[in-house]
């Protein structure tokens, strides 16, 4: 298993219970982080949208998170 | 400029900062909290933002829009922390050196924020509070 | 608010006038005399309106507006007189519940404005002046 | 012949040679007093464009001007 440190915003701060939880997934692709999140908090599956930001920008399913990567969660924004 | 910040956004700064002594036009947008939301009355909002990616996307759309406009100068200022009704959340302004341009560009930078930029709004109402836009909308009458 | 005036225009006030606690976007326009044009620099434009009836025209210019639009506040002040590269020529701010329309409302009212108020401005360049429009274009190489 | 007060703005104030002229006219329209305009001042149909507005609103050619009309010459305007 691999441990991750996530950073969570607006709702999904109050699904995981704090502003950074740590996470454990089988794999190291943003897929297989989400895939863990979602059956940890299935909640998080009711969003309208859900991306998740590596090292400040979006990433893609198949992108590669690697140590000291910083991961944050990006529910549905709603600036300005 | 960009500016992400918790203290009441100062609008002629903007305007004073996207000013440029070649341009003919500036135009600026002002996102005011409105006292009311699905016909009930807004108490409050709480803006919240992922700082460093919040400002490392509104430079991406600065720089699309600077590909596609002739800016002469541009601020952007994004307000977080709690908002009472009237008060300016967000003030965007470009300079360009004709009218067209600056309306074009200036509504651009507003709508891609809008769908891009992780801040976070979340209505706080006399008898509840919701993240706004989090869920799929609900029918009505579902 | 509808101002014709010799002052240096408050922005800031042009904007607190449009703004609504109703609304959710304000749209300004700020229109500030270019330090050149076609090609030679600008030393200061002059400023002349025929004041009762440009008053009058713009009233009707925010008549139409807000028949097209849901305006919930306005205001347009243009200056006259003297004006330096930088200054501002004129400022329009219009308020609405949502963004596109304030948008759409201030680019009409100032686009309306700069073809049917009375109001003309005569470029002084280091070498002569013009009043701006008054003739036909004439080609370059004619 | 009809005697008309005329206001004179922009480029029209420099070919009448000042604020305010005394025009005389055969005729009462505003067509009347635009030909009357014209033969004096051979200036005014070289520009873009002139209307002519009687009592703070652009008027039509056939328009009947009256005494105490405020009338204004309208060159092409330029304001914002």
């Amino acid at each position: 298993m691999h441990t991750f440190r996530v950073k969570a915003f607006g709702i999904t701060k109050d699904i995981l219970g704090g502003k950074e939880m740590v996470i454990e997934a089988p794999g190291v692709t943003v897929g297989d982080l989400r895939a863990a999140l979602n059956e940890k908090y299935p909640k998080l599956t009711g969003l309208r949208s859900l991306f998740i930001a590596v090292n400040n920008s979006y990433a893609d399913e198949t992108a590669v998170i690697t140590d000291g990567d910083e991961i944050a969660l990006i529910p549905p924004v709603s600036g300005g | 400029m960009i500016k992400i910040t918790e203290k009441p956004i100062d609008v002629q700064k903007v305007i004073d900062t996207a000013s440029s002594l070649n341009a003919g036009a500036v135009n600026v947008f002002v996102g005011t909290v409105r006292n009311n939301a699905h016909g009930k009355n807004v108490v409050w909002l709480e803006y919240e933002a992922y700082e460093t990616m919040a400002v490392g996307e509104i430079r991406k759309i600065i720089d699309d829009a600077s590909h596609r406009w002739p800016l002469l100068g541009w601020a952007v200022s994004h307000r977080i922390g709690t908002l009472k009704p009237g008060e300016v959340a967000v003030a965007v302004a470009v300079s360009t050196p004709h009218r067209k341009d600056s309306f074009e560009a200036c509504q651009y930078i507003i709508d891609t924020l809008k769908v891009k930029v992780p801040i976070w709004k979340k209505e706080v109402f006399e008898d509840g509070e919701e993240w706004i836009s989090a869920h799929p909308a609900v029918a009505v009458n579902s």
